[in-house]
Formats: structure tokens, C-alpha cells, sequence
């Protein structure tokens, strides 16, 4: 037994910080959101030009064939820095359903384009409010009608998989039979969209039934981002508690501060070990990945909640303004708790894979 | 106990339903329209004017002042007949009814509140106030801003933030350290100055919510009469506790939003049923309306409390500190229930985004008017009777602190 | 408007209170509890002698005719002192009981006797694990057959109410046709019994639909018992973390401590205001009363199981020995949180009662 | 990172399994009878001397002490495979292989080693811990108990609280105050101290949850030889944090427990269904039942951290932290949920008792080994490098302490 990172990953993740920290400092944020960019395209490149995009793609498809655990050491630093980059969605969500539900010729296609960042991939599955997965959308032969929103990063992308009912479509997304607008994001730094197809060219993916295992994965790799992000959050706010003067004395000396930042970190704490266990399952014990893929999800969005709203709180005035940094995390937040499916979806989740229990209903 | 009115408050009521009627129609605001702040305090001003003259304004303050005298049950029923129409009110008229005339009335000269009151009442002269600074902020009393007697002016220098609405004020009331060698509270005066004074630089903050209500107010060398000063000389303390105990006591226990986030679950589809046949969404909704009904409740009983003229002190932190907690709770769970949707709603769902709007508004809340932090330390202190925190800048001059 | 207690309840709040802190100091309680006694007899003849025990009974059946709130503040004050008295069983519920739905015959028989302590009721709902209504107990012409399991009280009692289904029936326990088994209760000082019927005398109370109403009341009262016993907690910690020494000062000056007890104070504030407008509602605004009640229940438990656990835990071991008197509210503290139905069942009915929605399942 | 066992972990636990199916069955317990604290022990020693005849005694202490010098990992997998069996285990074994071994290997003497070691290990010898005082719990190092010098012997007089099975150990292990005339951490002694010395007085307490397992321990002139101090004199600070650190890396993690509530949800009727059926329900067990494979995870981290001479440090209390949390809360819902049947139950309910008694005895984890107050400095302080709590008793004397 070793509940470790190995060396390699801890490298890894030691390498996509380092560059990360360099190439998004907040104030780049703050030029994206001024700029309402689409993403930081700049970094996409770059990370294509590492390699990174291609992390969780076979070695036969142009990619690196890294293990889930060791994609999460991306998602986690990505998490940390709140980068505008579409790498959940092409990577974790697109590819990842193409590999496992795609022909060999739709892997053969598209797997090596993502792999390299050159073409950006989206999933598409809400139907308006409501329900984790739309109902409406349906593939009739080989064309898509209905509605899917809202889509994460389905601007920037040219290549769409859309839930469709049990099923699941690829879609190119630069075809007249789509239709894209933009929406109004509460998170500034991940565009969403309405995407309305009208006879849109789509063709199946053939492997049925691997929705659930998707999201699943897409949860373990959705725990990590948002373990960087509660980490960056506490570190935060105990170098502006300890760097704060309050009566006389530094704020990070007052019991309140110190015990409110010791239950975040107890939840950080937490929620990583989930993840990590919940990352070593993905690959290694794909039977516990359900249970441990939701519990993973129900800790990071407590650690995550926690820490994005207490961080904000630590900080008092300075953290309400744009200036400070307190707000792309609280924003953020809300993105990683929500999408993906919430915490009743994956308490529900985890109370069917426990053992001596079955699902029940409300 | 009895929760209905009494027959002197239900004639109030009646009187004041019959007047609104008469006279608010015409100072609505057309619906959906966004002004721009000038024209809003305009418009403000005016409705202001025809409240003056109907009798209603300033209806807790003292006669003395030229307010109405009345109970705080009246300022509520009058405030609730007034909410059922869209109507020009914002801090500008707020603060100066709210704040500026109790610290004049309390701690001013003749000469002040003659200079002051009836204007202010009549929404002719608008209000900001100007306490917190950059390193002053739950730790007011460490406010660096400074002013220096001139001969008949004070010369201050320094900077204010979170000021509402300074662009658009008329005056503002004022706090500084006019003593650093004497121990923090104990340095400070209180003063109103009028924002076109030379060497008054406002300027707007952009917040995290995407609005800039919010503004820092630099003073360079601005000179303010002696005679604008309120209280004595290193009064100041006292002056602003008579401000924010005024503050304090309205804040949290009013806001119906947990039947409206009930609704909004009900709206919600989920599976063939909506939002609300979860039974952790039931759950977590019926608490916090169970403790949004005690809000409520509470804030009668510090009412009555104040109609006898007792003084409910720290109890009035509970609420707001309770309404806090549950406002950022509460709307960050209505998000969730909302799933996928609430991230991006459509441009016509107006209630998604006041609800997003609600989750970054709660962050304020928990931090203006007492943090979460400060508000428990004043219960613990002042109703439970524990002992204060370790103080490492009590007699302490203010200069020798780093 | 009025939001405060009359004198008149005020002093009669005072009484009480002078009177049982007289009676039932602490020691008294592990007296109780080591001769594994059924109640504090003396006591009730004393409460008895001064009138509270007719305190709700109409002044024609020999009670006092007191509101709902004048009962409450007694209600309030036993639960100040964690009072071995069966007053809920026996006013609250049984005579309430009587009173709501019970023939002129009935209530002449039996309210002059409850209203002088003579004779004690006590009231049977649940039947084993589960739901708060047992389903099983039915009556049958006039005789009564089933099992109710626990019931608080019905050791002393001479007379039980009974819900069988929606009808509420009349038995005297002390006939052969029924059995009393004792049970090991939680609450040291509540004693709980399995009762036995076998062709049991039973009458029905002729009002029927009378349930609702009588719970709502019910938990109202409760709810004052809970605030008394929480208000307790808080002065018991409040008063031993001032005299605790720990690191060179008093405990009381730790900001952990302060705030512990802060939150304790804002619950019991928010129980009782809620409890206030619940018993003006009783008395004055019955179709406020289901909201009203509802929300006084579950704040009161929320209250009382902060301060009962923070109590504890602010006294540290010592809180742990039965020398000390933490534990009669830790235990009480469960039984006011689960008999009359637990938070679930309030949350339903509040939600219930909201405007703009209606009941919902599960 | 792999949650497989290696091939060595693996053959461990083969032989392991073997060996206690040859061994184990004979010491079982009687199931449901319930045995006086005398002949506890005594079934207790004799597994013990069992164990240390198998060569599985003290796993992870080193070979020095005659223990093992396995691994973490090896020692949790002997305790799972012990575990499928009722045997005798108590605190009386516990603390002799947890606490006193780990403090006299570390600052003993060869000869106190050699007197004590092998003894313990074979279950000759049993322990209690002599810590705690009314006025030194949280803030142990306050410990008002005194031990003079008398030529080769100590006198110790004053009283020790808390002290698990005193009444049934051989030895305790004991630190009292030598110097009060430096600041509290500094004038303290550790020792071993043979319970059968005159003057030694063990009153049980009587606690909250009916049992008495728990003493008192009164010490009036008791003499204790010098050779039983373990360091030096002034050094009984170092010792206690030796056995305390032991004490915390194996808490909380372990219990299985909200599985169990998860099914005793399903065992509770509720409508034509059960209490299972209630998605608050679900809700509050799911986040505990993650919560709960979070602190096992953990536990796995730490571990593995521990194998490569790594040390946790502080990072051990969460765990604890969050478990003493959750098991309150827990097992109140468990009741919520369960009923009026929850405050009564019959007497073949074996469960609803069980979990009564959990959420009596979570209070005690909330305090014991850590309250959680102090869990929380200890992180905010270890972990999060925040300064530490303003002492008023740091550099004074401890006679001059009031």
C-alpha cells in the first residue's frame, strides 16, 4: 500500500504550476474579463505545445496515455490559477467520450486533433434549468434537433458531444444547422452558450451506456480543480490574515481566523485524499469508481465552498472590490459545484453505490 | 403580546395608505428603466420634498429636529405601505435622515441642526458618510486620515472608501485623527463637509458584483470650517457610535426571501415534478424559513423594546449576523437546485440573476455593518458578559503603533 | 404592536421559576435518578397546590383558564430545571386533549381531577420505530386492542388519551385489560412505558380531526421548554468558562469560547421569538398556528441541541462525570427534539404551510 | 499511489490470518456476557502473552524493545484480522505498548527498558496513564501535582483524573510538577510508578453514560524510587508530547460507522417505506459517509507518510477533528430518525443502545486526546503557520500563576 503521488506526477504537477504561475497572474484574469475574451487562447498553445492536451489521450492517437491521476495534476494546478481554458471540457469531457464510446475512426479523427489543442472540443447535456442531463435533444438518423444549454466553452469549440437521450452525438459546431449565443456567465472567465440544432449533421457514437462512467471521471478530475482552487483560496486568506493588522495585532492571531482556516483546511485535507483515492480507482479499481467518484465530488464542493466564501470573508472590504483576487474563486465556485451535476446528484450517487443500500426515489 | 396593530397604529396606517395613494403615483419610477445617478437623486430629492410636506418625514426623529416624533412601528408601517410602490430612495436621502441627523441632534450645536435638519428633511441636502479607510475597517478607530487645526478651518488630509453615493452627496459626515499621540479611540473627530470643498477627489470602485455604488474619497489639504465640527475635540468615537447604533438596528430581520427561493424550487423542473419533491431542498429551505420567521419576530421584540426606550444594544447584532449567514447559504443553494441553468441563465430569467446577484451581495452583508466576526465578539461581550479580547493597542498612543 | 410578555406573564414566569429553583436543584435530580424514580412527586402535588397544574383548563372545569402563552412560560421554566414532572403528558397533551375534542361528559369527569394533579395523563401516539402515528391500535365498539410503544409518563398516569387512527380514545390504565411495562429511557428523568391493551374499556373523545391541532399546540409548548432548558446551557458554560482558568486566563476570554457561545445566544434569541409569535398564534391567530408552530419546533430544536452539546463540550471532562449536570440536558435535549415528531416532520408541515406551495412526498 | 497491498503486505497478511485462526478462537469472549473487570484483565494478559508468543506483539515498536519493528501498515492489517474475533483487548494492554514503551524507549534507561519492556509486551505488565488533573485537561502542562525529592525517592502528593483502568493496572505511567518556581512547561518530571504503592487512593468516577471506566487517583506521600524517573528531571514536557504524539495518529479514522446508520435508516419503517426513503436523510448520510471515506483515505496518506520516516505532525489532528464531529452528529440524526422508539427502545434492541450510547460517548471524543479547540490551534498553528495564542502564563512561574 502507498497513498502517495509518485514522484513522476509530483514533477508533473511542480512543472504545470511553474508555468502556470507564470503565465496567469491575476491581473491577466482581469484582462480577459475587461476584454470579454472568449479564453486565453495564449495559454491553450502553450499548453498544446507542452503537451498537456493531449495528457489522457492514447500514445496511438498522438497523445501521452498519462493515467487519470496523472491528468489530475493538471486539472488540479489549472484549478489553482482559474485558468480560462476549455481543458475540462475538450479534454476531460470530449475526448474522453470519444474514447470511450467512440468507433476507431472517430478516434482516429478527431483524438489526434485534440491532442494537440488544434481542434477544441465541448460537451454539451443541460436542457435549461433543471435536470443534470436535457431530455429534449434527440438524433434521428443522421441529424440533431433541439436545444442543449447552457454549453461551457462551445464558442472557442469546433466540435461538440451531445448527449442524446441514452445516447451520444458528435456534432461539428461550424455547420449552418448550429446556431451559438453567447449567454451571460456568473463565471467571467468560463464562457457558456446556448447551442439550437436544426437538422445539424451529427453522427452517433457507437459504444452506448458510458454517460454515467464519463461523468464519473469528469468528477475525480472536477474534485482536483477544485482542490487547487481551495488550496489557492487558503493560502490566500492566511497571507492576508497574517500580513493584516486588527487592533493592534495581526488578524491571523484572532482564535476566529485561525479555527475558521484550520475547518478549511481540515476540508482541503479531506477532499483530497477522496480525490486521490477516488483518482487511483479511475484507473486501477474502475468497480469503486462510482462511490468514490462521488464521494470525491461531495467533499471538493464542500472544501471548495468553504474556502471560496471564507477567503472572501478573511479579506473584509478589499475583497468585494475587482482589485483583489477573492473574486474569480467565489465565482468559480459556483461553476464547479453546479455543473457536472450538484450535491443531492451525487449524495443520491453515493448512497446507490454503498453497500447495503439501493437507490431510492426524491 | 399581540401582533396586531393597536388602533392608534391602524389609523396611522390608514392615514398614511390614503396620503401614498394621493401623492405617490406620480413619483414612480417607470418599470424596468435604469437611470442614470443623477437624475435618480433628482427624482429622489423630489419625492423626498413631497414626503416633507406630507408630514412623514423623519418620522422617528425628535420634533426638535423637525422630524415627526412618531414610534419606530410607525416608520415600519409607513415603510411597508411605501414598498408597494417603485419609488426613488436610495443612501443619499438615507444616510442623512438615518445617520447624519441623529449625530447632529446628539452631539451638534443650534446652530448645526438649524443649518442642517429642515434642509436635510426636505431631501435638499443629500448625504455620504465617510468612516472607513483602507486599514480601517472592522478596526474603524485605526482611521489615519488626519486633520490639522488651521486657525477657524481643520486641514485634512487622507482617504475614505466605501462611501455610497459620495459623487452624488451634497455633504458628508465625517470622521479623522486630529490627536495621533493620545491612544486610538481617543484621537479622533467628527465633522460634516461639504463634498465640493477643493482637494476632494471621489472616485468609483469597481466591485466584484460589476457595479460601482461603492467609492474612495481622497482629501488633499481640504480645508473645513471649525464651525462644521460635530461634538468636541476627540469626540469622535462617540459620535460614530451614535451613527452606527442607528445603523445597526434595521438590518436583516425584513428581507421575505425564503418563500420566494420556495417558489423558485417549485418553478424548477426536476424529473417529472420540480425542485421542491427533494426532501434536502425541503429540509434546507424550512430552516431557513423557520429562522427568517424568528428574524422577523425578533425584530418586533427589539422593536417594542425601543418603544419603551430601552436600549436593545447587541441583540440587534443577532439578526443581522443570523440574516447573513443565511442570505449567502440560501442563495447559493437556490443556484444548486437550479443546476446547470444558474450558471448561465437565459437574458429573460430576471429571478436567476437576482439570485446570482444575492449570492455576491451576501459577501457584503456578512462583512458591512459588523462582520460576522465583530458582531459575535459584541454578543459575547455585551449580552453574555465575557471578557473583552486582548487588546495590544489599548493605551497605546496612535503613533507608536506600527 | 406588542411584542413582549404581559406582567402578568412575567410574574407568573417569576414564580415558577423562584419556586423550582428551590425544588429541583441538580442534586434533587441525581437523587431521581439513583432511586430510579418515576417523577417528582412532591413536586407535582406542589405544583398542584398552587393552581399550575390547571393552568390551561377552563375556570368551569376548576382550571385556571390561562392562555396558551401564561402556560408557556411555565412550560418555559420546567424546562429551565429539567423538572421529573410529567406537565407535558398531562396538561399539554391529555387534558389539551380532552378539552379540544372530548364530550361535556368527559371533560366534566376528568378536567377538575387533572387540574389538581389528582389525577395524571399521559398521551399515546407512537407505536415502535418509525412513523410519529402508530397505525396499528384500533378501537372497536369500546374496547381497545394494539401495543403503543414508548409512552412518556404512563407509569404514574391513571389515565391515557389514545390515537387510534384518527380518533383519539379515553382509557383508564389501571384496568386489568391493560399492561405496563417499564422501559430503559434515554431521559433519565422522563420514564417511558409499553402499553398493552387486550380488549381494553376505551371511550372515544367525539371530535374528531382534532390531531393536527393538538401536536401544533403541543410543540409550542415544547418549544418553551426547549428555550428554558437551552437558556440554562448557555448560563451554565457562559458561568463556568468565566471561573476556568486555562492558559492563564479565563476560558471566557477565548475568541473559540466567545463565539461557541455567541451562536448559542443567537439560536435561543431566534427560538424564542419564534416561540413568542407561536403562542400569541395559539391563543390569537389560530390559522397562523400550523406556520407558526412549525417554525418554533425547529428552531428550538436547533437551540437546544446546540447549547446541550456546546454545554458539554465548554466544560470539557468534567462535562462527562454525572457529578456534573451537563448530561440532564444532553438527554432531555434528544427527547424535545424527537417526541412530537422530528425536525423532518416540522420541515414538512412549515413547508406545507408556506404560502405559494403545497405538501410534497418524500 | 496504489491501495493495494504490496506482495510483503499481502504475505503478512496470510500469515497473520493463519496464525490468529490457530490461535485466536480460544481467548474468544463469551458472546453477550458481560465480564467483571478482574477477570477481563486476566483473559486479556493471557491473549496477550498469546500474541507475544506468536511474535506479534508490539508490531511497529523497535526490535530494541522487543518489539517487532514492522511497519504501520502491518500492524493495522494484524488489528483488521484481529478484529473478526471477540477477544479481550483493553486499555490495561493498550496503553503499556502505546504510551509506555514509545516514552521509555525513547527516554528511559537501558535498565528501565529492560525492566519494563519485555514484561509489557508479554501482557505481565499492565498500564494506565496519569495525566490529567481537575485543573490541567486541555492546558495540561497547569498540573498542580508535585513530587519532592527525598534522598533516592520522590514524594508525590495531589491528584490525577481520568485515568483509564487505574484500578486494574500493574503501573502507571506519571508526570508531576518537581519545580514550581519556573514557568509551567519547565518543572515538570516524568515517571513510572507501581500502583500498588501506599498512599495511592483510585476512586471511579461516576460518568454520564452509566460506567465507571474511568478513576480518580489520589496521591497522598507517595514515595516513588528515582530510578523509576524516566529523563530527567525538568524533561516531563518532552515526555508527555512523545506519548501524546503516539496517542494521536490512530484516532478517528477507523470507524466504520455510517454505513451502519445508512442501514439502520433502511431498518426503520417510515410510511410504506423507510427512513432511508427521506432524501434529507440520504443527503446528511452521504456527506457523512464521504466525509467518513475521506478520513480513511487520509489515514492511508498519513500512513504512508509515517513509512518513509515522515511526520505528520498536526496534519494527524484533522482527522481526528472531523471524526469527533461527525460521530455527534451522526448518531443524534440516527435517533431523529429513528423516532420516540429512539428514546426507549425495547430491550432486544441492541442497535438503537448502541447508538445511544455513541452519541453519549461522542461528547468524550469531542474532548478527549484533543478537544477540539485545541485541535484546531494546533492545525492553524502547525499547518497554517499562524502565530500562536497570546499566553499570559508563558514566562512566569508557576507559583506565581493565579
Amino acid at each position: 500500500m502507498n497513498f502517495d503521488l509518485s514522484d513522476e506526477q509530483k514533477m508533473l504537477a511542480e512543472q504545470a504550476r511553474g508555468l502556470l504561475a507564470e503565465r496567469v497572474p491575476f491581473d491577466r484574469l482581469r484582462k480577459l474579463i475587461d476584454a470579454n475574451a472568449e479564453w486565453d487562447e495564449p495559454l491553450w498553445r502553450e499548453l498544446g505545445e507542452m503537451g498537456f492536451l493531449g495528457a489522457n489521450i492514447p500514445e496511438e492517437f498522438g497523445g501521452l496515455g498519462l493515467s487519470e491521476l496523472d491528468l489530475a495534476m493538471i486539472s488540479q494546478e489549472l484549478g489553482r490559477v482559474n485558468a480560462a481554458v476549455p481543458f475540462a471540457s475538450s479534454l476531460v469531457l470530449a475526448a474522453d467520450a470519444i474514447r470511450l464510446a467512440g468507433s476507431d475512426v472517430q478516434k482516429a479523427e478527431w483524438l489526434p486533433r485534440l491532442a494537440t489543442g488544434e481542434v477544441v472540443g465541448c460537451f454539451a447535456y443541460a436542457e435549461g434549468p433543471g435536470d443534470l442531463l436535457g431530455r429534449g435533444v434527440r438524433q434521428e438518423g443522421a441529424k440533431l434537433n433541439g436545444t442543449k444549454t447552457p454549453v461551457a466553452d462551445a464558442g472557442v469549440a469546433t466540435l461538440a458531444v451531445v448527449q442524446a437521450g441514452e445516447a451520444l452525438a458528435l456534432v461539428r459546431l461550424d455547420q449552418p444547422g448550429v446556431a451559438r449565443t453567447r449567454l451571460d456567465s456568473f463565471d467571467q472567465l468560463r464562457p457558456h452558450y446556448r447551442l439550437d440544432f436544426a437538422d445539424a449533421d451529427a453522427e452517433l457514437l457507437p459504444r452506448g451506456g458510458q454517460i454515467e462512467t464519463l461523468f464519473d471521471r469528469a468528477v475525480v478530475q472536477a474534485a482536483f480543480e477544485a482542490v487547487g482552487a481551495a488550496e489557492a483560496c487558503l493560502t490566500m486568506a492566511r497571507d492576508y490574515a497574517m500580513e493584516r493588522q486588527m487592533f493592534g495585532r495581526p488578524l491571523a492571531g484572532y482564535q476566529a481566523i485561525k479555527h475558521k482556516l484550520a475547518d478549511v483546511a481540515v476540508a482541503v485535507e479531506m477532499a483530497r485524499s477522496n480525490a486521490f483515492y477516488a483518482g487511483w480507482a479511475a484507473g486501477d479499481a474502475s468497480g469503486e469508481l462510482p462511490g468514490a467518484a462521488a464521494a470525491a465530488r461531495l467533499t471538493a464542493i464542500t472544501a471548495f465552498e468553504m474556502a471560496a466564501r471564507e477567503n472572501l470573508q478573511v479579506h473584509g472590504g478589499i475583497g468585494y472590490t475587482f482589485e483583489a483576487n477573492c473574486h474569480f474563486y467565489y465565482r468559480r465556485e459556483r461553476t464547479l459545484a453546479i455543473a457536472l451535476g450538484n450535491r443531492e446528484h451525487w449524495a443520491e450517487r453515493l448512497i446507490a453505490h454503498t453497500p447495503g443500500s439501493q437507490t431510492k426515489a426524491a | 403580546m399581540d401582533f396586531n396593530e393597536s388602533p392608534e397604529e391602524a389609523a396611522f396606517r390608514t392615514a398614511a395608505k390614503a396620503w401614498l395613494a394621493a401623492n405617490a403615483p406620480q413619483h414612480e419610477l417607470p418599470e424596468g428603466v435604469m437611470l442614470d445617478d443623477t437624475e435618480e437623486v433628482m427624482l429622489g430629492r423630489a419625492w423626498q420634498r413631497a414626503v416633507y410636506d406630507g408630514g412623514y418625514a423623519g418620522i422617528t426623529l425628535p420634533t426638535a429636529l423637525g422630524g415627526r416624533g412618531g414610534t419606530g412601528i410607525e416608520a415600519l408601517i409607513f415603510a411597508e405601505e411605501e414598498a408597494r410602490y417603485n419609488l426613488p430612495k436610495g443612501p443619499y436621502i438615507g444616510i442623512g435622515l438615518g445617520m447624519a441627523l441623529p449625530v447632529i441632534g446628539k452631539h451638534g450645536t443650534p446652530e448645526q441642526i438649524a443649518a442642517y435638519a429642515d434642509r436635510t428633511l426636505k431631501g435638499e441636502l443629500t448625504w455620504c458618510q465617510l468612516f472607513s479607510e483602507p486599514s480601517a475597517g472592522s478596526d474603524l478607530a485605526n482611521l489615519r486620515t488626519k486633520a490639522v487645526r488651521a486657525g477657524d478651518d481643520w486641514i485634512v488630509n487622507g482617504q475614505k472608501v466605501w462611501s455610497s453615493w459620495a459623487h452624488r452627496s451634497d455633504m458628508g459626515i465625517l470622521v479623522v485623527r486630529t490627536d495621533p499621540s493620545v491612544p486610538k479611540h481617543k484621537g479622533l473627530t467628527f465633522f460634516v463637509v461639504d463634498m465640493t470643498s477643493p482637494g476632494i477627489d471621489i472616485r468609483p470602485i469597481r466591485q466584484i458584483s460589476g457595479a460601482s455604488d461603492f467609492n474612495e474619497t481622497f482629501f488633499s489639504d481640504v480645508r473645513i470650517p471649525d464651525a462644521n465640527r460635530i461634538g468636541a475635540v476627540g469626540e469622535g468615537w462617540a459620535c460614530c457610535m451614535t451613527v452606527l447604533m442607528g445603523e445597526r438596528l434595521n438590518q436583516g430581520g425584513e428581507r421575505g426571501g425564503i418563500e420566494n427561493l420556495i417558489a423558485y424550487a417549485e418553478a424548477t423542473p426536476r424529473g417529472a415534478g420540480t425542485a421542491l419533491d427533494s426532501g434536502s431542498v425541503r429540509m434546507a429551505l424550512a430552516q431557513a424559513l423557520a429562522e427568517e420567521q424568528a428574524g422577523k419576530s425578533f425584530q418586533a421584540r427589539l422593536r417594542t423594546m425601543v418603544s419603551r426606550g430601552e436600549n436593545p444594544g447587541a441583540l440587534a447584532a443577532m439578526v443581522k449576523l443570523a440574516f447573513a449567514r443565511r442570505y449567502q447559504q440560501t442563495s447559493g443553494l437556490a443556484l444548486e437546485l437550479r443546476g446547470m441553468d444558474a450558471l448561465a441563465p437565459p437574458a429573460g430569467d430576471a429571478r436567476t440573476r437576482e439570485i446570482q446577484h444575492d449570492y455576491i451581495w451576501s459577501t457584503v452583508i456578512r462583512i458591512a455593518g459588523g462582520a460576522d466576526e465583530v458582531l459575535k465578539n459584541q454578543i459575547a461581550e455585551r449580552v453574555l458578559g465575557m471578557p473583552g479580547e486582548v487588546r495590544m493597542d489599548k493605551n497605546v498612543p496612535f503613533e507608536q503603533l506600527k
